[in-house]
């Protein structure tokens, strides 16, 4: 049996990605959550599945000029340009705390090559409390052209194998929703290695501001997320639920406990709170809290139960 | 640093002017531990659209549990909270940012600028208080385009007990001119800690005349926000050298002179 | 000179897509307009730049079972199934209604294989009224496993030179959002022969019930539309703007005339108003209003001068 | 068929059980030529969420130049219609649809069920006015699953002056049981017209008693909605053959016997 009937009261919220035991399928998304201390004081951070944090390149990066960042309806746009502050200062200034916690810390990194991926990789292995690592694909490869590797099935796989090689933890690929076929790109990397995918990042936009005339943001495209986006999310996690055998971690728009069951439904063994935590800092704890209700409520044996379990026939009463 | 999303509750609504607008919030957490010149993160909307929360200074936090912000409405967000009644309740999450610093030895010029006024109120009210009511030497000088956007509050700070000195661009209170016209007016002793808060270009004439009397000055700035709190990194602020701060964490409240200026 | 100054009294709203000449640059976009005359209560229809019908197939569809629609944040999806009269029917009851109106009228219309589109073109070919065609590519090719014409550029530059071939009004072809290289698409149809692209058709997405546990269209997936994918649409524009000469119709959330000349200003000729029809059926009118008083206030000799004014140097006072 | 979009004022809010309110509107233009059954499309926000207007049935008009919407808070926008005050203005696009059909020289029969009950108010009025008041043998049923459910309109279908009986599934109020139970105990002329809104089981039961006893049966009936005119074909409903009907157009009152029914 995988999941071996604990002593615990509570309703059983665990799922797996890959050999990553999850104590619950909240997860907090790459970028919108810092480093999980911005939380500390808002939060119960012990109650989360896992925290995933801001993307991590080889070098630090300063990122964009401002402005980064502008609203739109029922979502936002950003181009923060990746900025963090490498991987060394990563792991000596911030893994500390994140070990501290009682909760597996996922690393989402990301680079301009697929040597680039190679390298931060090999530097997270066996860093203490790196539990999975995430790989951000939606960058352009700098080598080919500045073409996006989450946009070519080949390029996405390869950058998947080299990550894979290069790590003992399970490696999670972030697929972008900026393609034609979404089950294509999943399966690419299924082959390339990935233990689990994760969808969607943000879909690419622009905003333009009538009165400068010129672009909302400095950057003049950024990406768009929040509830306008949780359509097509669901979308596409259905789409490559039917593609793959790997486990899905479903994003985009998720607010709350009912938004997070409905990307189960569609197929997802866990999700990522993203914009949701700037609205609500409490939000990914709410959603657990929302899930761990309804499993009580709906007397499921487990949340396991939810996952794919969209019903197709039509309902007569409709 | 305690941090509080508060369910708040609206005890007061006062339209200032046609448009801005003043409000009392039941916010005891928040009241009980912030500073002058750190901010509050508004939920303007409990749909999904506008999304994000809005940043406002604190305009004034007082010992039986209340804050006020003090606005103008701009656009959605301001809009809807402008209409908000007397018992509704509002989500608000703060303190947020680095406030003023306050030296109670030291002579005090505080400076608002239109809506710049905001956290002021709270700042001079903290610098009496900590001066023991000792504000001799001290100054105030609000500006703004016209009579709206100052006269309304002139009287507040003048309860303070430190003398305040008004202008607008055209006249119609106060002395006609800038803020800046009135600083280079008065004698300021060379110690003098300048606070100032304002549209950049004010912001950034200050700072020139700081800088050549050398006084210390210290600014609080805006920037567009989704978090408030150090989690988006959508705040930033070039310092020059492709360098930025974060005005949510590193700020709102600078010393001037670290700062590039927006003109 | 293209445009001759003429005697009115009022801005210059005109334009030009192809060889059609448009009083002003807003249309309606098809499917959000029914075939025009369920407005006639409700607008003045002759204030349009121009009137684009429902789609319409060679033959007459029952489109999909309910539900067809569901509300999303700040938007919709549906799975109409592109029910329609069929061109026949069409030619026959709602031409000579749209032929009376004193505004262009385009057709927009679809097909499951390049036989059908170069059919139903033929068919409408010389039928009075008909100013235009919109070639909706978003639609699966039968004979191709059901790949959407508008996913490959092959197959959607072959719709085109077929179109093309089997008419002599402009043809506009209607480009899917669901595409890796939305600038791609547009050379490929510019090349087929195109005299204009619109763009965006809808997103795909989803949007599931979790009480039935069932997904809230009885297609299972449909198309979102409204102010939720704006942003996708502006930088779509934005990017055709730099792919393509041919004249750029932008579609995507347009409710207000500020919406349509961000649209210009990312490079459109003209626009499209869809969703915002439903919720403010004067939505459009009210879009020409907005134009004439921004060219008016802002003293443009023309609307055309708004076309592609992006300006994308940085602004110093930001 | 005139329609107007317009921009009406709330002139009373009752709030007629913990989840059931009625709203009235001054709406001159749609009041002068709306019909029973029509039904108007709502917008709840002002913003763009929630985007889409609802449909409501118009449930009295009157010459003075109001509407009434009476409705049940189901979800967000009813929600936020729920909290609208006297004095605000709200959107209302209408009359929409075709409404049922008089004929002032049959006996009528009125049955609703739930928030069915909304749009037969303005038909009991219309039919007593057409009939003269001479509504002798005429019937009004009303039906819910508790006392809220019926209590609060009692009356105001009493005060048209037809005879009106109730019932509730838990007999809280009136006759405990179904409106068909209540129809079937009764004696109804041959060439009775019946008219009925409600929950589709209840309409469909009273579509097979009708065609059982060769009675005329018209319904209300409702569909998801975008348009609510015709634009989208969104609001479709099967009526065999793979054939449709568009409820905003075609309906919401059909002939029963043309339908079928989602069980
Ligand atoms: C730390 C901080 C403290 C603030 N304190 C106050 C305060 O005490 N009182 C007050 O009135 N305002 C204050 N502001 C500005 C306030 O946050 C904005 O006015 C508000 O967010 C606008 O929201 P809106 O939805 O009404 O406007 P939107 O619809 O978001 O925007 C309308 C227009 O206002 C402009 N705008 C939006 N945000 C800002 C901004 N931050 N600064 C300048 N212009 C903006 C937009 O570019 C647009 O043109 C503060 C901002 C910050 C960052
Ligand atoms: C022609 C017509 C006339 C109507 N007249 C009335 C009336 O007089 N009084 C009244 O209370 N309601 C009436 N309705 C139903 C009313 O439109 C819905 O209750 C309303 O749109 C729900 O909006 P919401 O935003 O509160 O709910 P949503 O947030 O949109 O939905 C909440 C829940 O209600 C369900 N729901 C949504 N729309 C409907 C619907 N049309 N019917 C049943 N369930 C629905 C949803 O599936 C969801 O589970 C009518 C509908 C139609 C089509
Ligand atoms: C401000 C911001 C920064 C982000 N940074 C990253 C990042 O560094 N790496 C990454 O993979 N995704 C990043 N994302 C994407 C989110 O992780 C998430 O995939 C996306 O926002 C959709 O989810 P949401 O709608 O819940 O926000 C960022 C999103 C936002 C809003
Ligand atoms: C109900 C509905 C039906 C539509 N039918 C068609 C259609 O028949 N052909 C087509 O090319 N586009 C169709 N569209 C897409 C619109 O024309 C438009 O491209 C899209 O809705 C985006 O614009 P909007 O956000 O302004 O609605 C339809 C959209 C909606 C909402
Ligand atoms: S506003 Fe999010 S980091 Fe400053
Ligand atoms: S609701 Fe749009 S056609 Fe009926």
């Amino acid at each position: 049996m995988e999941f071996v009937k604990e002593n615990h009261s509570g309703p059983d919220l665990r799922v797996k990605i890959g050999s990553l035991h999850l104590a619950n399928p909240v997860m907090t998304a790459s970028g919108t959550f810092g480093y999980a201390r911005e939380f500390e004081n808002l939060m119960n951070l012990h109650r989360l599945g896992a925290v995933i944090v801001k993307g991590i390149s080889l070098f630090p990066r300063p990122g964009n000029p401002p402005p980064r960042i502008v609203e739109t309806a029922c979502g936002m746009l950003n181009a923060i340009g990746l900025q963090n502050v490498g991987v060394e200062r990563f792991i000596k200034e911030k893994m500390p705390y994140l070990d501290g916690l009682n909760v597996p810390v996922i690393v989402n990194i990301l680079g301009g090559s697929i040597e680039e991926y190679r390298e931060i990789t090999k530097r997270l292995e066996g860093v203490p409390g790196v539990a999975g690592i995430e790989v951000n694909i939606s960058c352009p490869n700098v080598k080919e052209g500045g073409v996006a590797f989450g946009g070519d099935p080949q390029m996405a796989a390869a950058v998947t194998t080299a990550v894979k090689e290069s790590c003992s933890v399970p490696v999670i690929v972030k697929l972008s929703p900026n393609v034609t076929d979404i089950g294509l790109m999943a399966r690419a990397v299924e082959d390339g290695g990935a233990d689990s995918v994760s969808l969607i990042n943000t879909l690419i936009g622009m905003a333009i501001n009538l009165k400068t005339k010129r672009p909302e943001l400095a950057n003049i495209i950024g990406g768009l997320s929040g509830p306008a986006i949780k359509p097509v999310a669901l979308r596409m996690v259905y789409e490559v639920a039917r593609s793959v055998k790997i486990p899905i971690i479903g994003i985009g728009g998720i607010e709350t406990a009912e938004d997070a069951l409905e990307f189960m439904l569609a197929g997802a063994t866990a999700v990522q709170v993203g914009t949701a935590n700037f609205v609500n800092p409490r939000a990914s704890e709410e959603v657990v809290e929302g899930i761990s209700r309804y499993v009580q409520e709906e007397k499921l044996h487990s949340v396991r139960e939810m996952i794919g379990a969209l019903k197709l026939d039509p309902l007569r009463n409709h | 640093m305690p941090q509080y999303q508060e369910k708040t509750i609206v005890t007061r609504v006062e339209q200032l002017s046609c448009e801005n607008v003043r409000i009392t919030l039941k916010a005891p957490e928040i009241a009980s531990c912030c500073k002058p010149g750190q901010f509050v993160m508004i939920r303007t909307s409990v749909g999904k659209d506008p999304l994000l929360r809005r940043p406002f200074s604190i305009h004034q936090a007082d010992a039986s549990g209340h804050i006020q912000i003090y606005f103008k409405i701009v656009g959605r967000g301001t809009e809807i909270l402008a209409h908000v009644r007397v018992n509704e309740e509002i989500s608000v999450f703060g303190p947020l940012g680095r406030g003023f610093t306050i030296d109670e030895n030291l002579p005090t010029c505080i400076i608002g600028g239109g809506l710049g006024i905001a956290p002021l109120l709270f700042l001079a009210k903290e610098i009496c208080r900590r001066k023991k009511k000792n504000c001799g030497p001290d100054l105030i000088i609000l500006g703004g385009r016209t009579l709206d956007e100052v006269e309304p509050l002139v009287n507040d700070f003048r309860e303070v007990g430190i003398r305040t000195l008004a202008t607008t661009d055209d006249g119609s209170y106060g002395e006609k001119g800038f803020v800046t016209d009135v600083l280079k007016s008065v004698e300021l002793a060379p110690n003098t800690q300048v606070y100032a808060c304002g549209p950049e270009p004010m912001m950034a004439a200050i700072n020139d005349f700081c800088l050549a009397e050398g006084l210390r000055c210290q600014v609080s700035v805006e920037s567009v926000m989704a978090c408030g709190m150090g989690a988006c990194l959508g705040c930033n602020r070039p310092v020059g050298d492709g360098k930025y701060v974060h005005v949510c964490m590193d700020g709102p409240v600078f010393e001037a002179k670290e700062l590039k200026w927006n003109l």
